[in-house]
């Protein structure tokens, strides 16, 4: 996706496409496992948050995943694929209800719904793994929209075993 | 105790070697009957669980609702201030009362026929109970004071709120119980007022003495963990140690950042000791100052059966055990920092939330190994495991490549179960 | 009986106090051996099961498939148009025989080896019995006859279809069974032919029982149940009562439009009778024509041991039991009116369908509390319930505050299941 | 989204655009339990049922909820609000497959593949609630794009324990 | 859908409003049970396949099901109507992230995330059948869109029971 | 072995009918203590179980891991080529120690505290054994050669490899396990080197031995697979016929394409029998070029306890049961063509897998067969099967409508479960 110039340009329709091609991209990097990619769909300054329902209707900062920068996001993939220790694992992405909401110049925010279904590939049957609503800001860059920012609030306050991967 | 719903298990049925070293038969992680003893003579019996912070009830009439082993309880501030904890089942005919995970509430009000109660489990109120025009209601037999949600026994120690099945005098006071390594160690971390942070859980496919095991082992540390080997940050032949208390049921690892080992020979080959290849591309992860000035960078201490509290450099939790069934625990990290925190302390804890917990870069490992276990094993009731790394005697040591602290949590486990050992 | 499937409970492992209330042992909620007795004493003992309304079935040779107890069954007409049942597993090899829910067939083949069956289940087709080319084929000694779909006994009573596995003799009548009052209702209730609306299936995540409580508890409606008080419609202190059949096993709860209480010291505080707040906006929702002259809005017909009748303003349904295990269950509603009904009264049974139901504003409460019993009695099976409202003894009662009922189904349960009380 | 005026004067792509928002916007609002907003989304004569194949495969006019008027929408509202009893639950909509069907001057007929996970907030994992497919009829207004009716039909048969939101 | 000529002649946002809509109505025809339908998706030297992340990642060649031609679909069609014995089930499709990929003059490549919950008609709750990713080949037909070849790779290398239906 | 882990069922529990037909009891279908002793007297006992192709290791330090009844195993082939078995569990605290699949390595290290092993399942590595600067490590009774991961013994016959945990001389050499005839086949099946196509995976929700029953079944092929009927492509009344091993345990069934019966009586009615209704639009499907001249298109070789080879027209593999549960099995299916395979021989084998495994057109019934039965015989325990097709005795027979050798597959059972028949 070249560069596309100010937002504010571009119809609602020509920005939900792009909008739904960048999450597209981004879910599919991930269920992929192509993760040194992950950082990439993020701005220079971008930043990634992964929440749960249980602590964000509190107000209180508990998270289970924070990168503040690009940089936290590749120490991470780093650690992933050379320190940790866990069961060969897919993610499924099911990214939908794309919803446009507020536009600048140079940002839309847009929220989304999810579930991530997880899968061993030893022994394993898809399980729902997680599932909620994502807030995020995305800006334009040269490359196209990049996450500006990136919340994904879980509904379900639980992890089973280990959290490998972003959603 | 009801027979059919928690079958003694005889001795001959558990077959525990009297060997020189430890070796738990694997049964003990996958027998029902025994999950069902447990419960019975470990949770219900002359021990004190953990059920909660004093900071998560901070006000009169603040409750949560959690669970003491597997039975569903209520902990509550009543309106004098004082915590009180209740089994969460209504007298009339045992329906949930409390169905809130917290709140503020003074009184308790069951869903099913009103029945309703005060903080302390007192039943306060009972619909119709003179009936309507004269008819239906109570008998004369009926006693509002015989009735009441099966109240709990509370000690509190440091703001660390825990609750017993006990009756006075069935237990040792809080502070015997815990002993005076694990009160120094909690003063040490309690001594300023928390502040909550959050709570994160973690489901595990294993039985929650897998769990009471990893906390008590410093030996896998740096062999299963290679975060730090990675990044080349530490080597964990750093200085450390583990405590016991007296009965040996509670353990206290801690590890102080400093001169490493020149012992190659004890390292040779191992992955984690090679030098590490990669750096930390975004520092700040670990850029904190520290809480404290003994220069103990990590805390993992153990508290019999069901709580453990960690300080991993910044990062402060508590973590408590839920067994869920034979097979399953859940585990409920509470994070906290403390109130008078500086902006950049608080940062600091928050960003190293990504080191600890489920999806933490340094201990996610140990949700994994507590169910590679538990697969393992399946099959193998009657195998036993081999402990001795360190001498088979459960003694403090000044290092962190033993299992003392686990050799003595099963002395002390058969004591408590009544399980004796078998000759071979 | 096959001992290890099913091991008898003996007396000395079910603690039931003796007391002047009834405490029922929440173990028969929770303890599968229970539940493995109950399927051999209640659902193939001398009781009549419901299975199924003869208007799911009309014509010759229409069938349906369902469980007594969880026996998979199926219940046909036959060509001459009886009604009759047999159990759901091929004589064969014991592959389920019939795989639809419902359809229309006079014969019933296997898939597995298309053995074939009539309506009434007797083995009419056996491929190759003979062999082919004298070879191979069934021996001298294979007897068509001795093999079949195992036949139960069906007795029809206004439209209703019960069945059971006992011979002629080890149980009443149908009619007996049923007992005078609960013969009456039905009488009231399908003096019209009736029209199927549809099914809801819902799966409660408790034991059966406690549903079979909550149907027979008059105590709970106006306490659990808010939707009428939330908008000013009711106060259900209003006339009602409720009796028993002579074994006490079945429940008949009815309640009137009418006078209301004076005495207001009964139900000062409940919420329940606070002036309702709100007001419905579209009251199109309530406007029916009562169907009976006779005042009754509301009847509750619980029949031993897996069936309900309701009639709930306009709305009729007949609720079928499935325990599908110890902890769960599978009800299912299905609704009717009445053949001859007014497209106007037609239009008021399909709105009320927004009242009951897992969905309904009225009653979706129900399947709540069966499970806040449930999960809060896990651990407890020796602990009891309290059951006192009304009185001791279950008597018939002029009032809607009382759990007589509930009383006069445990004493009933206990005889079944040759349960007596422990001396306390 | 302001008034559209007349469908037929819209691109497919715009209709599916807006089609698509509407029902984002519908499911964020019972999602996010901003319930009172749930009947804004249907015209003053839009109709909301839910039913099962079973029943609606056997053309019986058994249903698991129904609400002829957004009046009897916000009586069920107040209920769940102030009457009912039940555990604290969210409900996430993953809505797909929006498939645009007959279009007139004034409305549009579509039908998605739905599911929607429960999570209870207390000891909760997300359970996969309702599976199917949305048939609906959509209507232009002032305020775009609103339901004139949705009839939602569920592949599975059986409630756990209680339905307390819409789907 | 009528014929749409030269794909390259489209707009990315047309062609990813046409793929969308051929992708979701290949699954109503499935979720729907008009299986007859399905091979009409495909073009007349369409192919299609279903295997497993284990076998792919291995490059072994062994499948779930392959139909090389339409008349391979079809003769499966005629075998589940008129040979096979399997319970009454529903498949319900959650198909998502169309990434619109590779375009020539007279193809394009897309691949999708999807979710497949198969329902037991009697006595079923939904459970998550098979999820993975699918790619795909379009081609331009003057029926619109059509599948040249179809390629669904499920990560959950087990199946239940049996395996019916066509994803 | 460990009681209350694997209670023993003594004689009286079980109920087998000594009939003169075979009468199996359904509780073996369906009782946890049963499958407990399976493990043990079958899968532990003195059998050879089936762990899989030499093609699936072909050289030095490939491994697999899979299942050996429900027992984690890892077979290996070590550095001199040899083929190596065992149990998947490490000697320190019970974690699996291969969590691969299938892999190279020559070594095998548990990462919980990565102690290390070779191919041949010896310790080799035990980190900080020796403490570190004196101190901690392993006390002076520590022996490596001690501990290890349990070995099995392999045998392997023209490339599959089968596993025991029966010392020398409990169980006979592979070659008199399996007999001549099962040799025979293999002989003829593995005759050229083969080459993967590769798995397919599939879970019935049923018991195991309802799938040997089925593959041992010549009975139901033409009457519950109807594709052949159904696009007129044979009549299974085609000769064919089944053997057994001395022992009855083993079942080879065969089909010739080739004469069919003149005998119409026998088929009379049976819709397997009407003339097809339907023809192949792409008949490529079917269009290969057989593998032998001996004219056997079909091959069902049931070798106990957990394996199937096959030669269905074209398609080769060979399936592995993996017994879950009492009432749950995975079977893995694992395809084979040949290395020296024509392109168009391979293309053809490809095309066939649509025929055969959890979606193959002729054999997709069987899961649901299986589970079919799994679901009806839930309750009932203690009634009984009929199976008498071709009469008592499990003799070979020249015909594919007996149950010859599911009855001999039944007293086999006995024996190996020490269970005797019931007088009746
Ligand atoms: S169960 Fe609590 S009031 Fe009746
Ligand atoms: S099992 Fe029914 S015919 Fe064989
Ligand atoms: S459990 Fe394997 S090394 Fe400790
Ligand atoms: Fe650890
Ligand atoms: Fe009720
Ligand atoms: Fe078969």
């Amino acid at each position: 996706m070249a560069g596309i110039g100010k937002l504010n340009k571009l119809s609602a329709l020509e920005i939900y496409y792009q909008a739904t091609q960048l999450m597209q991209a981004y879910c599919a990097c991930i269920d992929e496992d192509r993760l040194e990619e992950w950082p990439d769909f993020f701005a220079v300054d971008g930043s990634y948050e992964l929440v749960t329902r249980e602590n964000a209707d509190r107000s209180l900062p508990a998270h289970a995943m924070r990168c503040e920068t690009p940089g936290m996001m590749r120490d991470r993939v780093v650690s992933l694929r050379h320190a940790n220790v866990y069961a060969k694992q897919y993610f499924n992405h099911i990214v939908t209800n794309v919803l446009i909401g507020e536009r600048t110049d140079s940002t839309v925010s847009i929220s989304t719904n999810y579930m991530v279904t997880r899968t061993l590939a030893v022994d394993g049957d898809p399980i729902v793994f997680s599932v909620g609503r994502t807030r995020d800001v995305l800006v334009a860059s040269d490359q196209g929209l990049r996450f500006k920012s990136r919340r994904v609030i879980a509904d379900n306050d639980r992890i089973h075993t280990l959290l490998v991967l972003p959603i | 105790m009801n027979a059919p719903m928690k079958p003694e298990i005889d001795q001959g049925q558990i077959n525990w070697p009297a060997s020189e070293e430890m070796q738990v038969p694997y049964q003990v992680f996958t027998d029902p009957r025994i999950f069902d003893q447990e419960q019975e003579q470990i949770f219900r019996g002359p021990h004190w669980s953990f059920v909660g912070l004093e900071a998560e009830i901070p006000e009169p009439k603040d409750f949560k609702s959690t669970y003491l082993g597997d039975t569903p309880v209520v902990v509550t501030r009543d309106r004098e201030g004082v915590v009180r904890a209740w089994v969460n089942r209504c007298a009339h005919r045992g329906a949930m009362v409390c169905r809130d995970r917290r709140g503020k509430a003074d009184a308790f009000t069951c869903v099913y026929h009103q029945w309703s109660y005060d903080a302390q489990g007192n039943l306060t109120g009972v619909p119709f109970r003179r009936g309507v025009n004269g008819q239906g209601g109570m008998p004369a037999s009926f006693d509002m004071k015989a009735l009441k949600l099966p109240p709990l026994r509370v000690a509190i120690y440091r703001g660390l709120i825990f609750a017993t099945f006990a009756a006075e005098g069935e237990v040792e006071s809080i502070e015997d119980y815990l002993g005076a390594d694990v009160c120094g160690m909690l003063d040490r971390l309690f001594s300023r007022p928390v502040e909550l942070l959050g709570d994160e859980r973690q489901v595990m496919h294993g039985n929650w003495k897998l769990y009471s095991e990893n906390t008590r082992d410093a030996y896998h540390g740096s062999l299963l963990h290679l975060f730090h080997a990675t990044f080349g940050l530490y080597r964990s032949t750093q200085k450390g140690g583990c405590k016991m208390d007296q009965q040996g049921r509670h353990s206290l690892l801690t590890a102080t950042k400093g001169e490493e080992t020149k012992d190659k020979s004890a390292t040779k080959g191992l992955r984690t000791y090679q030098e590490g290849q990669f750096a930390l591309e975004d520092p700040s992860l670990l850029a904190g100052t520290p809480d404290f000035d003994d220069g103990i960078s990590l805390v993992i201490l153990a508290i019999f059966p069901n709580l453990v509290v960690q300080q991993i450099a910044n990062s402060l939790a508590v973590r408590h055990i839920h067994p869920r069934s034979v097979k399953e625990m859940e585990l409920v990290w509470t994070y906290f920092g403390y109130k008078d925190d500086s902006p950049a302390a608080r940062e600091s804890r928050l960003k190293q939330m990504n080191l600890v917990g489920p999806g933490g870069l340094i201990s996610m490992e140990d949700g994994e190994a507590v169910e590679l276990v538990q697969q393992a094993i399946a099959r193998d009731g009657d195998a036993t495991s081999y402990i001795a790394m360190g001498g088979r005697k459960g003694e403090a040591q000044d290092n962190l490549v033993n299992e003392a602290p686990i050799v003595s949590y099963w002395d002390y486990y058969k004591r408590a179960m009544h399980i004796s050992s078998t000759e071979s």
